[in-house]
């Protein structure tokens, strides 16, 4: 039933008894021609677009547990394209756009919300770094402005501008970055694949694959072994694990990155505003909670949850940066588990399997290239050729040294 | 009564008077009373507006619990939103406003929302405002936002201060009740170190308004006789006022001590709250139970309550929350609000049973209750069960388990060093709790003997929903979630509890579901034709309540975020009138402007010295290490690229660090002071990082070697002595030695005594591309000896340089720093690969040697210099080739660092150019979109200044 | 040449914080200081250490595995008694000693240091490494309720703010 | 998080650094095939795990932490080079 005020009036009159469920729940069928693992957005957005992009019907996403339980449900929803490699950034630029048409497209509203991402520098090295950026999103018309002190004064005057401790120099700003409520995103594109008759299979977890002679036919579930053509791991933050079930050894690590939620408070900061001088970065949601985060807690963890050292050093960060902040109280904290890569970037890429296709390494920053890596993931497994956008994702890139780093941090996981 | 305060009892002083307002009326109250209970005692039960519907509330909890009478206390930079009016204790002058209301809390326009309430079902706007698209950016979604949230945070700093602190011990009691304190007192009397913390203004539990009769007592009398003797036991720790907020790894506990909430301004040196980090060796849980709202039409008018908070209010506040009330229950605990409001003379006009088939249909009443059933009342006392407070036990992801005896979730089994007492873990008879409180407190066999009681049976039939009823029954109070949101919820798919809870936002409000969880819970399973125990709860987090920023903040705010750290040379510095920059933790000298010169005046001003005479240049933030040992030579040769066994004694070399991954980390120069001694300098940025490779290098890959290492950064006060007249300066203050290129060669190290008494170190090396010196004192000396440079250098007009003149002359030098060093370059990009030996094995060699690390189309250091030489040029521009459209496909590197070169007379910098060595002389199209700059600019040579070095050795 | 403290020109004497009577800690920087980190050389641990048993007990401070802290012996005469035993590196100006002393000490102390002093567990003479404000601290116990922090100059100044501003809510004497 | 160190006694997580994986073990040769399994490649268990712990916040010693990962449950911590000789065998 397609949703709209018209059809909700309508509705509201039999008291909302009619809505029919947003997807089935159906059982799992012996065969098909392609099972995605993961029922997270990227999960879910590829089974959309193999859909409705490339037509494909036959298709199944396994999800262990509910849809939307994974990362997609719990982050901190930024979305923005302001990278600088030209391995990343065109495809995040793809991502944005898709995001700029998604709810009428898949007839959701997902409240993208392009509030404005701002970045703060402290340093002239953190300025040049933020040039070298900010050309580099131009360079592939993207919109970025390089602001100085006074402007995010006049944008922020509450900000700590008279006493810091690193005083704020100024700010990277990309207007059309922001928010996305998440777990519309996972609803939204579970529910436009399910009505071009994808099956959903929540409960329903992944637990071996079974290949002949070097390709896949099919896997193990909690709820019985499932024959298929095309295998895609979309697992994010258990990407070894399902991996391994091909033999497969990943340059991944599972870390653990807390959020936070603090009560919900009439309007306080409008855009989204990351802290160059510790980590710390908020955004208000449309409850009202000022949703914020800041660093993973640096040990590999399948947990989804954190520990205290992180909470404090996230929130001294914070009113670090707004001392107003110190009796606004934080009302919850969670956590989720991600694919740390040794480069920072992700993977979309064939697998040494046949018929095994890889999404994985998103790190803290796929929830916005949830469109696209649906987008591209579908396009590769459609038609086992990587989408233009996406073609860095390799994963022989570490063997031949082609790395996308964009924090030059090297090989260490935990310091993307 | 006069008006709604009891005559005699409770546990509040009569003979105080506290004025306070409520927004901006003003009312009178007690000591001991808390606002919520000064409210209803002067007939106030209007104490709020909900989210979405704004509809009126009153209080329904006596506790922490409490999701309705949420106010605005204090004002300007004290203000704090969403206060629990519960929990906030009554003190003279205490200001609260009421929320989430316009223009007033009696008449609140936003209430129409109501009417419009059949559109506003779970869900509904993922389902509309998606036409025109324009329209939720530019009339929607501005709407939305504007009507969310309850409280207003202030916009001004805190002026109140906070406090950390770290406590251990053996056994955390949570919760002071029957259980906790026979618990705390039973492992107090064996003598192990106990903290004993409540969340309460006082110390007692339920004690403190239950009556009860313990040891012939009763049970407050007893309480208070236990909290004597544990305050006089030295090994025992009360923490009244303390919230155990959440349970981490490792059984350490996060608590937040309101030390100063209870008053209006905190005493001087006295912080507002203390966050504590309790570190127990087993923790015991008597956190009691919650309990829970039945859910019936109009059963959040201001009036209904909870049967236990109408009877706390009446026997502990002596506040009467009506003059006559109904009683709604489905157990027997509500039969104690009976007899306790009728023994303060309140009329009980009905007692509801739903155990004999009874219901509540609807509510009469708008802002106060005014009839039930048609029975004329002003309060409603409900109990639908109990809730044992699980919360702190599932923080580390265990499920608790349906109990359906007491109809209710127990905890989980979650080891030895957390166990459940009392009503917490599910025993309602008061003998289970302090029994419980004996066996949790007992030592190595040292136990007590648990003291008689009377007991009253508990039982329960669970009853959920009055389905027939009349009018909205509410499940989440504060964010409006109705019983029917979650039969709705399951039939569009979303029946899975944690989907249900994101679906229809109960459990997500401030007091996250204590109230109203398990009847949600309950409403799913039925729903969807589960168990309660199938449907299961959702996951438990901290905080259990929420803790302001500023307790996880500390003293390490404003200024003192992070700590300054400052070089031997800083008083020098000021007295030369330094501008400073932060540089990591350190405060650098950036500049010593003279009047009216700004900042590249003066660092323009401070090349030219030095280059034409000399400079003086604190340079002690560089990382210095100590690394000694047989082994000393062979450790760095494996650090390094390149080689350093060979170097003799008395030399210093330049040599770079790459990562195991084979791109550069950290250069430095390394010079050796004896056979088995060198000392080792880093990048100031890198210098922690490089002391930690060193440490790991050793312990992990060569444990073998005979080496040892410290940094002595701090040791010594390190000065960069710069320019033709550099040597002539120094000789002035070096004692018996004649400094000449024999002595003193380029590249040269050695011990000297200076200035009669002072041994120290120098070194010939130069970063400015001058004859230069390092000079290193014990940082004791180090100011002394600044001075003293400064009058040796008077006759040649010698300037202090900071930063900023440092980096424009290792620019026109083409020396790589930060910029460059970027964590993606390779020796080779920096123009430094023939430094890498092919003799032995080092940090990063294998992976060094990958097709995409030696490929020459990549990025490398070269020269860059605008065509138009008048131009000023900056950071950050990307390169193009002539004629290509700008596209980051096109792109061909950027400028990694520029300066203005006073000797050149123009900007230059470096800049990081594909297969960029083999271009120089190309002219490129700088790409400076940010600026709205794009210009010519000519690839040359990274030195610009001096290509043959000549001035080094002058 | 005079040595002079990084810290002469903040430190004064004085009674300061909450109370008037007897303040709940005294706090002090000791200078000037003689310190040497001394390491030892491959297997040499043992006699090392026989030779710093001889040196004056209170001035050997454990500081890490095979490593100490000796107070109060001049860095020449050490590097020669401890030739081919252990590396000698001096810190008698790279690190600054304060004195934390009174009935309060430890109270101040559990606002920094996660280590656990109470006296049944953080015997006189023991020492730790730990962190507090920030700052990487080796601390001592000297006394019934007297300790020494040790730590990077550089910071000194910034910790000296933090350890006073802690120390107000009991009083605390500057000597 | 609280890690045994065997230098320092008990100390909380916000101590120490943590560094991966500890059981791959550094090739000899630069041209060892290994290389890039021992740079890149990461087993990443979800359950028990031998990983590289800094006390960086205390006595500078390398550990050698086994650790779950599913329940941060910690159950050992040894120096590298104590972990190094029992690898051995
Ligand atoms: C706290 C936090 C904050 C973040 N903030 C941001 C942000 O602000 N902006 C941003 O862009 N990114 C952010 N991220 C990153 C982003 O959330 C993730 O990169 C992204 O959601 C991952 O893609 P996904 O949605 O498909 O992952 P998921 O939602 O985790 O989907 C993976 C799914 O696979 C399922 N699964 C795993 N194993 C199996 C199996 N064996 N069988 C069946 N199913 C299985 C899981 O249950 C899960 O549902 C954040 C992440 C976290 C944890
Ligand atoms: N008969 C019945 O119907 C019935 C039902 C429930 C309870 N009871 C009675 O209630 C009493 C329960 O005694 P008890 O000792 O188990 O509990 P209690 O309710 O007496 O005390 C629990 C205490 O724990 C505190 N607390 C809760 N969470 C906390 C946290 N996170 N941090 C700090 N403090 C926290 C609360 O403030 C409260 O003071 C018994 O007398 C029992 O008989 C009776
Ligand atoms: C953007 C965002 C906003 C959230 N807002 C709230 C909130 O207002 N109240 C709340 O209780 N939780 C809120 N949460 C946290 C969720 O309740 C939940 O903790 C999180 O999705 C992780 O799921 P889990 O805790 O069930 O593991 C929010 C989460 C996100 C990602
Ligand atoms: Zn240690």
């Amino acid at each position: 039933m397609k949703y709209s005020l018209f059809s909700l009036l309508r509705n509201s009159l039999s008291g909302h008894k009619n809505w029919s469920p947003a997807w089935r729940s159906p059982e799992p069928k012996k065969e098909y021609d392609i099972i995605i693992v993961g029922g997270g957005g990227h999960g879910l957005a590829t089974a959309y677009y193999l859909a409705k992009i490339h037509g494909l019907k036959n298709i199944a996403v396994l999800e262990k547990n509910h849809i939307g339980s994974g990362n997609v449900g719990r982050n901190t929803t930024i979305i923005r394209s302001n990278y600088q490699l030209p391995g990343n950034n065109p495809f995040y630029e793809l991502s944005m756009k898709l995001w700029e048409g998604l709810e009428q497209d898949f007839n959701f509203n997902a409240m993208v919300s392009q509030r404005g991402v701002l970045n703060l520098y402290h340093t002239d090295a953190q300025r040049d770094a933020f040039a070298r950026r900010g050309n580099a999103m131009h360079l592939d018309g993207v919109d970025a402005e390089l602001l100085e002190a006074h402007a995010v004064r006049d944008m922020y005057p509450f900000f700590d501008h008279d006493n810091p401790r690193f005083p704020i120099k100024g700010g990277l700003l990309q207007r059309r970055g922001g928010t996305v409520r998440h777990d519309a995103v996972a609803w939204g594109y579970a529910r436009g694949a399910d009505l071009r008759g994808v099956d959903i299979l929540q409960g329903c977890e992944l637990t071996g694959i079974d290949t002949e002679n070097g390709k896949v036919v099919g896997v193990q579930t909690s709820r019985g072994a499932i024959r298929c053509k095309k295998l895609a791991l979309c697992a994010a933050g258990h990407s070894s694990e399902v991996a391994a079930m091909a033999g497969l050894k990943l340059p991944i690590e599972s870390h653990v990155l807390q959020a936070f939620v603090s009560e919900g408070l009439k309007p306080y900061i409008d855009g989204v505003v990351t802290f160059g001088a510790g980590h710390f970065y908020v955004s208000q949601s449309d409850k009202g909670g000022l949703v914020f985060g800041g660093d993973i807690d640096g040990y590999n963890s399948y947990a989804q949850r954190g520990n205290l050292p992180m909470v404090e050093h996230v929130i001294e960060a914070g009113v670090a940066m707004v001392p107003s902040l110190s009796r606004v109280r934080a009302l919850r904290s969670w956590g989720g588990v991600m694919d740390m890569t040794m480069d920072g970037s992700p993977i979309i890429d064939k697998t040494s399997v046949h018929g095994l296709y890889l999404n994985a390494g998103w790190c803290y920053g796929g929830f916005k290239a949830t469109p696209a890596s649906g987008w591209c993931y579908a396009y590769l497994i459609a038609k086992d050729e990587p989408h233009t956008v996406a073609k860095a994702y390799r994963m022989d890139r570490f063997r031949t040294g082609h790395m996308l780093d964009e924090k030059g941090q090297g090989a260490t996981p935990n310091l993307h | 009564m006069t008006g709604f305060r009891i005559e005699k009892g409770g546990l509040i002083n009569r003979d105080t008077k506290l004025n306070f307002t409520f927004d901006g009326k003003a009312f009178t109250g007690h000591n001991g009373d808390t606002l919520a209970s000064a409210l209803i005692a002067n007939g106030v039960h209007l104490m709020g507006r909900s989210f979405k519907y704004h509809r009126p509330r009153g209080v329904i909890s006596a506790g922490s619990s409490e999701p309705n009478a949420l106010v605005e206390l204090r004002e300007n930079g004290r203000k704090e939103a969403n206060t629990r009016a519960t929990m906030v204790e009554l003190y003279d002058g205490l200001m609260a406003k009421s929320q989430n209301r316009w223009p007033s809390l009696q008449h609140d326009i936003l209430a129409i929302n109501s009417l419009a309430s059949s559109i506003f079902v779970a869900g509904f706007y993922y389902k509309t405002f998606m036409w025109p698209k324009s329209f939720w950016e530019k009339i929607y979604e501005p709407l939305i936002r504007k009507a969310a949230g309850l409280g207003t945070a202030s916009r001004e700093a805190d002026p109140d201060t906070y406090e950390k602190s770290y406590a251990h011990c053996d056994v955390l009691v949570i919760g002071s009740g029957p259980a906790g304190l026979m618990a705390a007192l039973t492992a107090g009397r064996a003598g192990v170190r106990v903290i004993l913390a409540d969340e309460g203004s006082a110390l007692g539990g339920s004690l403190l308004f239950e009556n009860e009769e313990i040891a012939g007592q009763s049970g407050y009398d007893w309480a208070q006789g236990i909290l004597a003797e544990l305050a006089s036991l030295p090994n025992v720790t009360l923490m009244p006022r303390s919230t155990i907020f959440g349970w981490f790894d490792g059984n350490i506990f996060g608590a937040l001590e309101r030390v100063n909430d209870h008053v209006a301004v905190p005493a001087p040196f006295e912080p507002r709250q203390r966050y504590w980090r309790i570190h127990a060796n087993r923790a015991v849980l008597a956190a009691g139970a919650e309990e829970r709202p039945l859910v019936f039409g109009g059963n959040d008018v201001p009036g209904v309550m909870l049967a236990s908070a109408m009877r706390h209010y009446a026997n502990r506040f002596a506040a009467a929350a009506g003059k006559s009330i109904v009683v709604f229950t489905n157990n027997s605990s509500a039969a104690r609000t009976v007899t306790d409001m009728q023994k303060h003379g309140v009329n009980v006009s009905a007692v509801i049973d739903t155990r004999k088939g009874e219901r509540i249909l609807a509510v009469k009443g708008g802002k106060q209750v005014v009839a039930v059933n048609g029975t004329p009342c002003d309060a409603v006392a409900m109990s639908g069960g109990w809730s044992p407070i699980v919360n702190l036990m599932c923080h580390r992801g265990a499920k608790p388990i349906w109990n359906e005896g007491i109809a209710g979730f127990t905890p989980p089994d979650v080891g030895p060093e957390f166990t459940a007492i009392g009503s917490a873990a599910g025993h309602m008879l008061l003998s289970e709790c302090l029994a419980g409180g004996v066996r949790a407190g007992t030592v190595k066999g040292r136990t007590e003997a648990a003291p008689q009681c009377r007991d009253e049976a508990f039982a329960i039939q669970p009853f959920w929903w009055v389905k027939e009823s009349v009018g909205k029954a509410f499940i989440d109070y504060q964010n409006d979630a109705t019983a029917k949101d979650l039969p709705l919820a399951t039939r569009e798919g979303y029946g899975h509890v944690e989907l249900a809870k994101r679906y229809t936002t109960t459990g997500m409000a401030t007091d996250q579901g204590k109230l109203g969880n398990v009847n949600a819970i309950a409403i799913l399973a039925e729903a969807s034709g589960k168990t309660i125990a199938e449907m299961g709860t959702t996951t438990f987090r901290p905080f259990y309540t929420p803790v302001s920023f500023g307790a996880f903040t500390g003293p390490f705010t404003g200024h003192h975020f992070q700590p300054v750290r400052k070089t031997p040379l800083h008083d020098w510095c000021v007295e030369q009138g330094a501008v400073f920059v932060e540089s990591g933790l350190w405060m650098r000298s950036a500049w010593f402007p003279q009047a009216g010169e700004d900042w590249l005046a003066a660092a323009t001003r401070e090349v030219k010295a030095t280059r034409s005479g000399v400079g003086l240049c604190d340079v002690s933030t560089l990382g210095k290490i100590d690394i000694q040992g047989k082994d000393a030579g062979l450790f760095l040769d494996h650090l390094y690229c390149n080689t350093f066994s060979t170097l003799s004694i008395g030399k210093a070399r330049y040599g770079i660090m790459l990562r195991e991954d084979g791109i550069a980390f950290d250069d430095g120069t390394t010079s050796r002071l004896a056979e088995d001694h060198f000392v080792m300098t880093t990048t100031t940025a890198n210098a922690a990082r490089v002391m930690s490779h060193i440490e790991f290098c050793h312990q992990v890959h060569w444990p073998e070697l005979d080496v040892q290492y410290v940094s002595v950064t701090e040791q010594w006060a390190q000065m960069a002595i710069a320019g033709p007249k550099a040597r002539a300066t120094l000789q002035k203050l070096v004692d018996n030695l004649q400094l000449s290129d024999e002595t003193m060669p380029y590249l040269a190290a050695r011990d000297v005594t200076i200035l009669g008494d002072v041994t120290a170190r120098l070194f010939r090396i130069s970063f400015s591309g001058e004859h230069a010196y390092e000079l290193a004192v014990p940082a004791d000396y180090g100011n002394a000896v600044a001075r003293s440079i400064m009058q040796a250098g008077a006759e040649f007009n010698i300037a202090p340089y900071g930063v900023e003149a440092l980096s424009i002359m290792r620019i026109e030098k083409g020396h790589v720093a930060g910029g460059e060093l970027n964590g993606t370059t390779t020796a080779g990009d920096l123009g430094l690969g023939k430094m890498m030996s092919t003799k032995k094995d080092y940090i990063g060699r294998a992976m060094s040697m990958r097709a995409g690390l030696a490929d020459p189309a990549r990025q490398c250091v070269v020269g860059i210099k605008p065509v138009d030489r008048s131009m000023k040029i900056r950071s950050g521009g990307h390169l193009l080739k002539q004629g290509d459209a700008p596209s980051l496909q096109a792109d061909q590197g950027y400028i990694c660092s520029v300066a203005w070169s006073p000797m050149l007379d123009m900007w230059l910098g470096l800049a990081l150019l594909s297969n960029g060595r083999a271009r120089i002389g190309e002219i490129v199209k700088v790409f400076d979109g940010l600026r709205g700059h794009h210009y010519l600019a000519e690839i040359c040579d990274p030195v610009h200044f001096d290509p043959k070095n000549e001035r080094l050795h002058a | 040449m005079l040595r002079t403290s990084p810290l002469a020109r903040v430190i004064n004497p004085g009674r300061f914080g909450a109370g008037k009577g007897v303040p709940g800690v005294t706090l002090s920087v000791v200078h000037p200081i003689t310190m040497s980190m001394v390491i030892a050389r491959k297997d040499q641990a043992k006699k090392m250490e026989r030779v710093l048993a001889r040196l004056r007990k209170g001035d050997v401070h454990w500081a890490g595995p095979d490593q100490y802290y000796v107070i109060n012996a001049p860095y020449t005469d050490l590097k020669q008694k401890l030739e081919g035993l252990a590396s000698v590196s001096d810190q008698s100006h790279g690190r600054v000693m304060f004195r934390i002393a009174g009935a309060k000490a430890r109270a101040v102390l559990a606002k920094g240091t996660p280590v656990d002093v109470h006296e049944d567990v953080f015997p006189i003479g023991k020492s730790a490494l730990t962190q507090m404000a920030h700052v990487s601290v080796h601390l001592t116990r000297t006394g019934e309720n007297d300790f020494t922090l040790s730590l990077f100059r550089g910071f000194s100044e910034s910790f000296w703010e933090w350890l006073t501003s802690q120390s107000a809510e009991f009083g605390y004497q500057v000597s | 998080m609280l890690i045994p160190c065997p230098h320092c006694g008990t100390r909380p997580v916000e101590e120490f650094t943590f560094l991966g994986d500890a059981t791959p073990t550094r090739p000899a040769t630069p041209d060892d095939p290994k290389w890039y399994s021992y740079v890149y490649e990461r087993d990443n268990p979800r359950g028990r795990f031998d990983e590289f712990v800094h006390h960086s916040g205390g006595c500078r010693a390398w550990l050698v932490v086994s650790r779950d990962t599913k329940t941060h449950a910690v159950f050992s911590a040894l120096t590298a080079a104590d972990f190094k000789r029992k690898q051995k065998p």
